[in-house]
């Protein structure tokens, strides 16, 4: 069983799109994305609600889960660098983890396969 | 001889052939102070506006609630048009417009609206029924103690609020509608003008809030969490029906499908948007952006501010009563609160009260009869005394509020708690005192 | 003989100046038949009160249901928007209010609206345009059939739906509407009351809900999922609009801006008040909180309940309609529901059949003529005899309500098929019959 | 000689009798160019219904933009309810229905409603206060401008739009509004026929959008994200209630509660429903799926056909040019847009332009004196030059908009920058324009 | 103290029910569920927008995040497995992670006996 | 390189502003935050529509995803503690996870050097 790697890529939700479409183009099979709200050194805002000032410093960023087993993680970040990249303070993070294992739940298949896409 | 008789013959039909259009004419004449079908739908559909006002409260004021709290803030509005509506039928219509007592209340004879029927009863509305304008009069009875809520939202029990709302509806904003609006009432002898509730309906409420406010304490975490209206577009669109049924509330006051009902309707539009501009212009100037928020707010101001002028007025003097209310209001709601630190949650206070003190005073100077000649002329056409009389119905009304809700309050918590446990709040009030929550995602 | 030129001259004179007199007399006389332009308005007003409904009903049940099935819900009562608004136009209103036959349906005389213009048909009602009649009553058909789809939600094809919607108007409401209103209808001229639609709107569709649900069959997962309202806060606004909508629905019925139509209307606000107090108490003392849906739903018992009493009911009588209907809906649906185990999804049948039931049984025993002289008495007036009529007018309604709805799917069911298949029920209607989702969060 | 006497008692009485009939039967006769109560509540009950219109379009619009310009994109709608208010009492009113100038546009004389008060000014209605009328109408100048905002959600400048859509209020739509409805204005002379807007506001607003759309350029990202609506039930909302406001919109330009009010009504009604079923024709032909949003947006299409047709064609007709409707306007959005690559984000141009010129046109194909002797007989009914003269109607409309239009913003973006920059776009526009957000789900 | 281990269940969300019935009845003390929306095998389906197709491959799914120490992440895969299996695709993925420590923030608690019912 | 860890806090929601100004006080130079829904030995509460009983076990949390490298993880965990800590059932739990690797968007900078605030 080869190492299998989760990558979250925490960025804009603008380019959900495009980074979606340079994950297929490497055969990413598979990611899971949820809505979540960053801070870091982009500050957030400053809201106004009947005259008061309120700072919002949670603004709204995609994570994007993606679990990779073939497809070497260094592609995975370069592709996400390529498509979240602005140089604007905000881009966001990636984060790499190991995977103890993995399992489609469809098949029950465990490991490596689990990811994989069994039509290549 | 014939010729007798044939004038004879000629002088009774003639005779006879007058006798219907005399008939109908004394019929019209009559007809004058009976049912008009006109005025009939005109006042009937204006309290269909007005009903769905109360609904559109809770709609603006559960968009700026939190996720948490949201169906319990619908609920502090939709409870009110059970209680209300079966508290005025049984006695509140009677002792608000019923036979008077002292000039302060009306007496139980109209109690299960007994003899309010379909014949008008023209003291008050001489071409509706009298069954029409008790109607009509509900609507109002129902929303005014609903707009208290904004001040309390998040922390009080709802048994609590419930016991509250329905005493202050009988025993103060009953008696306030009487003073004001019904034969015999003392402000009304007085000649305070009020045309569609400025007293009786915003200060009387606004000032009820705030003492509500005041009694109950601030919401957990006031001033260190960030509360954000959880929903915009319902606040959108609460104020939007509000507005619409503003135009029943202000122009139904006319009790007919008149002239006088169109100046109110026109002025109640007008003051509304020139409000609405002056407090986006502020918001711009403040800190460069209009909010959405904001132009609700101040078209609610202005709505707040016509309401007693709305048929006294002309529609330039609406424009700069709009106009004029917005700073005001703004700087009750975003300078005054955080001096003196109450938590009037949804400025309740701020808008309702201030901005019907405004509307209240500024009737008494921009009124002339040349818009309205059962009024009285304002400061401006040379009458001044009309402001002293203006602020002497502003302070009684204000008094009436504040004593009879802070007591209200005092008695109802010897009954059951006023006030949420921490942990309730922190909880929210949607499942601690509904048990269900507004919106399932999962 | 100067004399007498001069009486004569009189004479001429004086029948001359009452020739307009006479003559308006006349037009005055006929015109108590004819055109009146506050009925009118009060009407057509009222139509459009009655259309918001239909939408609103959308809200009030896409607010039940789940987030993958939400725009379905909302489809199956907009759809009814566009299918009725037509086939009342090409015969449903001829069928339903055309020349009799039989004493259970209309002839197609009236067919793409031939001969309903602007002139009154006196016998339906005789101060307003007869297209107006027949656009007032449009609106009672487009709602009706819509209120079926509470009890299959979630599961029912659209295109099975349509198809359904469509016979259902045809062959069971128009007829309904004749047998009930129409010149020459059976049960009208048995004598059964039905002010504004409790048989032929409220039993008609409830008991065809029923049926639909049975015959469908419950949700996948129906008692193992939870099945929770995804937005309580659009039932809130959609119930609210039904309320004022139901303003239009019922005191419209009066056709005209008069006396009626206000008791019609304040009998409609208030049996809906003491309907929510009612279910409120119910579910406090159950399990102690007063819950928003539970206000929205006693809410809308007690209107069903008024419908056919509205016009014929005293105040009090209203009242007590409403405290009643809400323990027995409540019971329908909690109790009921459950032992016979049928998923009457979001409770058409518990609301709109039992109520409906109720509320037609009820009428028999309030209704008087000091409220309405062209009405009956009931029971409590001396006459037990309306009771039984009424109860007769009840199982007709469900006899042909339930064989009707029966029969059109199973014919529908040989066309294409009713229920979607588990994984579309799984994937979500939204999604599958629509192709669209309600919300896009990312 | 008592008998001379006694007649002519009699005749005396005889005639004194009569005058009150005669002097009524008079009165009567003023009367009918005088106030008629009915009359004025229906019209200004249409007057909240259209009014009612703007924020729904708010809703409409805003439930299609993403959730981060949702505030924005209801901002387009709710500042006309300020902007117009106000410039409408200052001038707009007079400019657009004032003293003739040439044809083309009134003067000042009625600038602040001067003069313009509770008596009837009879050429424009007879039976209602002037000011009612000025009142209607500035709930029609309100919305126009409002629609072309479909075209530049998401991009624009607050700023820039608020000077915008001032400027062409008072430099489109009054000026066109003169011409097409104001006494001497030269479309009206000519003989065009529209009922209640299809040139003055569905043509001008739609090609003003895309001039708009075509100066402002595409929303980033165009053709490549996913604009999918955020939230399809507040597009039902919208959509509902802009129907409801129709029936106000159209049958109110009756000006009364009358026979042609009730026709415009029903077409309206009907037009819309089977505008809708074709739409979800078409939908159900090309992917097997009926939407929601094409039920919405097909109704839209539908109601803004029969705008300018309403009070002129036969029910039957408003089928037709329902069912035409769909069809047309779906091709514009579907396909020509597309095509031609401009970005109408939300088809003001797509509905409310290419509609409202098929509207235009058709109805002059379809108008018949029989339904509305004061309007024209068109093609079908032998008058073939109707179409020419509709045509020169929508061509000058075209005309004077898009050259308008185009002037204005040319104008504006001299002042001020006219598109957010792209990182704004990117950020929404709610925070940017107004420093707010739609929803705070934490 | 014993390794912690986490367990990320991404599923359709109908199956929700079930998966937190089965896994109380292998006394799971508790986990943490959010909405996400995936793509994989299953490539989504098409809506349409006013006669604009959009193709819209992320479906809704929901995450249940358990942490697991005493009781054996197997039994959890298993009872993942049984709940959420319907054999179409789309049924969903099971990811595995070693965590380094766990905290129960109302006593300090930390390590394994930080995720443990204390009632057992 | 030092070792870079992952942190999930998972608390209630009102405890959520407390959190991150604790944090911040601490300089964690960023956060990401994410709505989720919770049990565990809080068993929830029973919500009644139209007279029928349904229990929620499962009640709004937040879920704060912090990672640090400079900043001691100790340190995290105890701001962490005093912030979200009401003494009563459903106070949450925190989650901790060894990273491999971490990326900037923005400059493309990896490892450490990723997630700290550059100007400090
Ligand atoms: N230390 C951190 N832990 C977890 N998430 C972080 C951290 N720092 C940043 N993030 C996430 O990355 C997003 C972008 O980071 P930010 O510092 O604003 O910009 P940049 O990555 O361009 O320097 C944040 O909104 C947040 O969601
Ligand atoms: N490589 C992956 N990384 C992260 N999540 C994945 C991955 N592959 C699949 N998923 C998640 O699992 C869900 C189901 O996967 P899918 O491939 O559609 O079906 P199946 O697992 O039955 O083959 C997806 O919607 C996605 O949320
Ligand atoms: N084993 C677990 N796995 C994942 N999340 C858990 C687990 N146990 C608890 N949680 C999360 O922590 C929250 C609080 O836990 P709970 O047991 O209710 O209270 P406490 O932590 O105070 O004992 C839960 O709502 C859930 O989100």
């Amino acid at each position: 069983m080869k190492p299998i790697t989760k990558i979250d890529i925490i960025t804009r939700p603008e380019k959900l799109e495009e980074l979606k479409e340079g994950l297929n183009a490497i055969s990413v099979a598979g990611m899971t994305v949820s809505q979540v709200y960053g801070c870091g050194l982009s500050k957030g805002h400053t809201e106004v609600y009947r005259g008061k000032e309120v700072t919002i410093n949670l603004v709204p960023k995609v994570k994007v889960e993606v679990v990779v087993c073939e497809v070497p993680v260094e592609k995975v970040l370069e592709v996400a660098k390529k498509a979240c990249r602005t140089g604007r303070i905000g881009d966001g993070k990636i984060f790499v983890y190991s995977l103890e294992n993995a399992v489609r739940i469809r098949t029950g298949e465990e490991g490596d396969t689990a990811i994989m896409d069994p039509k290549k | 001889m014939r010729n007798k008789i044939w004038s004879f013959i000629l002088l009774v039909i003639s005779f006879v052939a007058c006798l219907p259009g005399a008939a109908f004419a004394e019929e019209a004449a009559e007809e004058a102070v009976k049912l008009d079908t006109g005025d009939i739908a005109y006042v009937a559909i204006a309290s269909a506006l007005v009903f769905i006002m109360t609904p559109a409260l809770g709609f603006f004021y559960a968009g700026m609630a939190r996720r948490k709290n949201v169906l319990n803030t619908m609920m502090t509005s939709i409870i009110l048009m059970g209680i209300v509506s079966v508290q005025w039928v049984l006695f509140g219509y009677s002792i608000s417009f019923g036979p008077d007592v002292a000039g302060i209340i009306g007496d139980f004879s109209w109690a299960g609206f007994n003899g309010v029927g379909a014949e008008p009863f023209a003291d008050y509305a001489a071409t509706i029924p009298h069954s029409l304008f008790a109607l009509f009069q509900m609507m109002f009875a129902i929303i005014t103690p609903a707009i208290i809520a904004g001040a309390i939202v998040g922390r009080m029990k709802f048994a609590a609020y419930s016991l509250m709302v329905f005493f202050w509806a009988s025993l103060v904003y009953d008696p306030l509608c009487h003073m004001v609006w019904a034969n015999g009432g003392f402000l009304r002898d007085m000649g305070a003008l009020d045309f569609a509730g400025g007293t009786v309906v915003h200060i009387s409420s606004g000032v009820s809030a705030l003492v509500a406010a005041l009694v109950l304490g601030k919401r957990k975490g006031y001033g260190m969490t960030q509360f954000i209206p959880h929903n915009v577009p319902f606040v959108v669109l609460g104020g939007s029906l509000l507005w619409v049924g503003w135009f029943g509330f202000n122009s139904g006051c006319a009790l007919g499908a008149n002239g006088l009902a169109i100046t109110a309707f026109y002025n109640t539009n007008t003051a509304a948007a020139a409000a609405m501009l002056s407090w986006l212009f502020i918001e711009s100037r403040g800190h460069g952006k209009p909010t959405t928020l904001g132009a609700m707010t101040g078209a609610l101001a202005g709505l707040v501010v016509i309401t007693p002028a709305a048929g006294y007025v002309t529609i330039l003097s609406a424009i700069i009563m709009g106009l004029l209310v917005s700073p005001v209001c703004y700087f009750a709601i975003a300078k005054m609160k955080k001096k003196f630190g109450y938590d009037d949650s949804l400025d309740a206070f701020g808008c309702h009260g201030v901005g019907g003190m405004l509307g209240a005073l500024l009737t008494g100077v921009f009124a002339t009869k040349s818009v309205n000649p059962t009024g009285a002329d304002g400061l401006l056409y040379g009458n001044a005394a009309q402001v002293g009389i203006q602020l002497v119905g502003v302070v009684v009304t204000i008094a009436v509020a504040a004593i009879g809700t802070f007591l209200i309050l005092k008695v109802v918590s010897m009954v059951t708690e006023l006030r949420a446990t921490e942990e309730e709040e922190e909880q929210g009030m949607d499942i601690n005192a509904h048990g269900e929550g507004a919106y399932s995602d999962l």
